[in-house]
């Protein structure tokens, strides 16, 4: 009897609140997202399944002495997890169409505006009650308008750890939701004239300027902005294990057998943080609402920008391409060139669109600096 | 810190942030260009080759298949190796 | 003079016990089996090898601040490689034959009688005199039962570490006896004319059937049984890589990458706990014995259940397929078939036995998950 | 505790043991079928198909084909992807 | 205004001093050597890198709570990394040469002269002012003649970490101009009719040999240095998963997955061993100087042991190959092959120098187990 | 330590250091002898099968090919499987 009742004690029905329950069931809804509407289920998958997870009662596989617990610690309260993605992200990224079109970094800038505006969106909400964001906590929000999952994941884990949850779910999913947000701002913002701007073919770009591209941007980092330096440094070092070519094991490493094992780790660390009492609150809505608000000004700052482009060139730049400035690689770029084809079928944007798709990568890295140097401990 | 005083910080830290992240790119883009210049000097890229290419075969209808030659170059010098 | 005097204290011969020269003989002996005998050599190769590298006198390989001795004290004294090698196992298995024939589940259930049965027969050694077993011993001892590796490892890591290198080095050895031990059991419990069984073609399964299976199984555990949360979260995680279609990455790194990395350094740690001490014990012939005792009563009660089911169903079970309830995948489901061929030459049980072959694995993670919360600190 | 004890205690616990890991499975077996009768409901089957295929064709001879297609479609659906 | 204070005082250049400077300039002098001279640029590149993102001020990647000072502890500190490449490089050796002919593993002895001779310089540098290197940092120093990175930087991380950055940077460099430093000395101690000795073929070995090698090796090493059983049991233990046959899974992932993993840590922990402090002293140039010697001792030793065998052989062994028992696989051989072709064309002498290539690996582990023995902790 | 009593230290650690690294390797080419001798006899290489060969097929010709054959085969052996 005495057994039996340890037993039932053991029982998770006997122990599940209506929290972890209904944190088990958001599991399953971002595991159906990935798989069923294809929301980036590299990341949302771990996630979602390490929200399951970690809300299993009793068990405590999210907890400090749980291996999802541990493996949050090790790897995403250091801030390691995120840096080896983005070296992954950096040897798996072509910055070709940036060196041949430089002017494209100011797209990814004017992008980097739905940061700042959700900055302020976030501490305007704590004049309604029961929201009460703290700067740091303000500046880890706003991040999500970047559209770079490990910048926003490196960001969050050292501004608000407890909100990292609600962050990176928002930031995957929007990056996910990018095809659907962006193209209406884009018409809306832009003449059909404009849209069918045919721009100059790329000049090529010789092995050496890939190769000291990672230097530039690091050493800039390193002169002016030291708090971006382990996001930039990860990022130009995995490009450099790709562009010099003498060392194609370990570009190989960094593209795919670390970065996989990390996603995989990464996700069920993160999932892990979406517990009833931080998810469950006025806060999570808050932060998906700003989220949103976040990429739309993303998106329209870019477009605007490419229209001061398209004026100060006399016409020779395309303002869709600016709309990939929000990063978001390669989706933002694709939704650049599937718009575009809209009003010519022979007008391919895609690899115009690159250049601030990748902008928008060392934008946001560049943004995270910022306000880790401002904000941060 | 009072909800205003917040506020008041947060403007001020998006003044300064974006003025830093433009000025930041905008001194990335004149860098690049003046890396892109010296790179070009130091090794310049094989499509000057098919400048001189036309000039080898001699004959007329040579010049076409040179003309799609350094176009090819060109296009896969520009792509990845 | 001292120098030399110096030097030779730091001999090896000038310091070795009889105790660890005779354990880097079992190292070896482990290794020829792997070598020579085929026996799981996977798992043996690296155990015997890490016991003969942490039985070197001096080094100190195994110990606190050698190698092997940090690895086992990160990897598995946590618990994360057993997990992380069961997720790969999730990621490597085909759970069609189970979700086809959910009812050979039972066959799963009644192998785990050995598991149980040896309970009491460890507790009862402790009459001899020489043992004293403690339950929790007694529990990490029975899961040999289970026939499956890093199910053994888990619950011997939790419940008795100090026995953790028998109780792994029985488990993959018997694992690499199935082929023996399994058929004369087999033949004495069945009838020529049971063997004979034809079974019934399993009906095709569909994508959906195959993603919903690993979350009910995984529901149904947090539901009821927490403790055996982290092995079955483990597994049906790595399934549901592997089935979802949409993380392709992800599913080949949990089947390769992830899986050997763990398997060379979790083979290792498992070789450092082979030491005289603890091994050339009196218990270490117990566990022997009793590990042999629980795969004989298992698959025995998985052939009487395939019995049960025969006259149940009116003849459509063959029995021989009950003996791959013991799980060790998917050596027995083959031993099935090698038996079945025997008495007629056209009748491939392969794909029946994989259905019992795989409800094994879950049953033993089960059993783990009742010992786990019934005798767990 | 004295052996004896934990004899009884060992019993105990086969018994609870082996009753949970069997009601455990035999609870799954219902569930997985219910499982699958709702997912087949959901979306059913490819192997559906074959059978508006026969329509199709029309001619006399084409029916064996169709059968054929038929059980290779379930076959293929059987196995992984 | 005070923030923008702040931001001033947060950035590198306010705060960058001299030596980072030129340790930065360091970094990318190492990078530019492994792509444009391809000088060891597995190595090299990341070790460069490494020292960049260190010496980047403020930004503290280096330090103990940044990403490449973690790696650092849990990696170099503990020796594991050295050690798991060690295992990669076991399973990436092919032993063959060595076994069919043992008596190459002399050449291999001779070579690790260098290695003590230079123990000697560097105590006796001590006698010039500026110089204090204790008998642990000589011994640390002297490795480097070893010709092999990670028994190099197994050393030096156990005896001198603080001079570990030099001991890597020259270990590694002086390997890649073998090509440059051995030839001369080669040709200087030998005569034209030495060179031009056509060896006897090599007979074939068997897989039974390939088998037992690793074990023959190990346990003469656990028996009498065991000192030498972490460096020797990981290359005997990559070895033993290559020639077995039977854990191919296993052996892929030791040559490939874990050994470039593995390799980018290192690289970039090593490289945060670069500052200022420690490298830009007088210290590294003595290092520097002493590594060269070593080299060239080691070097002349192998060709002098070379033509006593040549001697002893009646003429049947090409002093030549001798050269290659300083290890620095396989360019050492390779080395040695092009100096045979200059003097007859139809000479391959890359089988024959492979024996004593290998051996130069065992010869430098055994050397390092020595050292550590003898002046160790 | 003063640098002459260190100097006179790691002469005395050269003399043993080397003394050791030849007498360890020394050994080990006489145990690799007896390793190599002993694995021949237990399992001895395939090349003895073409030995055999040339009796077979008979006739004069074959000679030169069984010839090649087992220099194939030696060599072969002789390289990593
Ligand atoms: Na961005
Ligand atoms: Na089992
Ligand atoms: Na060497």
């Amino acid at each position: 009897m005495d057994q039996l009742l340890k037993l039932w004690q053991s029982m998770g029905i006997a122990n599940m609140d209506i929290g972890q329950a209904m944190m088990m069931a958001v599991g399953c809804g971002l595991v159906y997202l990935a798989i069923a509407k294809k929301f980036e289920p590299l990341l949302l998958v771990p996630i979602g399944f390490g929200a399951l997870l970690s809300n299993i009662p009793v068990a405590g596989i999210g907890g400090p002495d749980g291996m999802i617990g541990m493996i949050y610690t090790v790897g995403v309260e250091t801030g390691i997890f995120p840096l080896l993605i983005f070296m992954g992200v950096g040897a798996l990224t072509d910055f070709g169409a940036l060196i041949a079109r430089p002017s494209t970094l100011l797209l990814g800038a004017a992008a980097q505006f739905g940061i700042f505006a959700t900055l302020i969106g976030a501490v305007g909400l704590n004049f309604v009650p029961g929201f009460d964001f703290s700067l740091q906590d303000a500046a880890a929000i706003a991040i999500i308008g970047g559209a770079d999952g490990p910048t926003a994941i490196f960001l969050g884990s050292r501004l608000a750890p407890e909100l990292l949850g609600a962050i990176a779910v928002a930031a995957y999913s929007y990056m996910a939701l990018v095809p659907i947000i962006q193209p209406p701002i884009m018409r809306a913002l832009t003449t059909a004239k404009e849209r069918r701007v045919v721009m100059q073919q790329l000049r090529p770009v010789s092995q050496l300027e890939r190769i000291l591209f990672p230097f530039v941007v690091l050493m800039l980092t390193a002169l002016l902005l030291p708090s971006a330096a382990p996001l930039i440094g990860m990022l130009t070092f995995g490009n450099l294990l790709r562009e010099c070519g003498v060392v194609e094991r370990l570009s190989r490493a960094a593209q795919n057998e670390i970065i996989n094992i990390v996603t995989i780790m990464l996700g069920l660390a993160i999932g892990s943080k979406l517990s009833a009492d931080k998810f469950l609150a006025l806060e999570t809505l808050g932060i998906l609402v700003l989220g949103a608000l976040a990429f739309c000004i993303g998106t329209a700052c870019g477009v605007l920008m490419g229209k001061i482009m398209h004026r100060a060139t006399g016409g020779k730049v395309n303002p869709l391409i600016g709309a990939a400035g929000v990063s978001a690689v390669p989706m933002a770029a694709r939704v650049v060139n599937r718009v575009g084809l809209e009003e010519d079928h022979h007008n391919f944007l895609l690899m115009h669109a690159m250049g601030p798709n990748v902008a928008g990568v060392i934008g946001s890295a560049v943004a995270a600096g910022v306000l880790l140097a401002l904000t941060g401990p | 810190m009072s909800e205003t005083v917040l506020l008041y910080e947060s403007l001020r830290l998006m003044l300064i942030g974006m003025g830093i992240v433009f000025s930041f790119l905008l001194l990335l883009v004149g860098i690049l260009r003046l890396m892109s210049w010296t790179a070009l000097r130091l090794a310049p890229l094989p499509q000057t080759e098919p400048a001189a290419l036309p000039a080898a075969p001699g004959s007329g209808d040579g010049v076409p298949i040179a003309v799609i030659a350094a176009a090819i170059a060109r296009y896969r010098a520009g792509r990845r190796r």
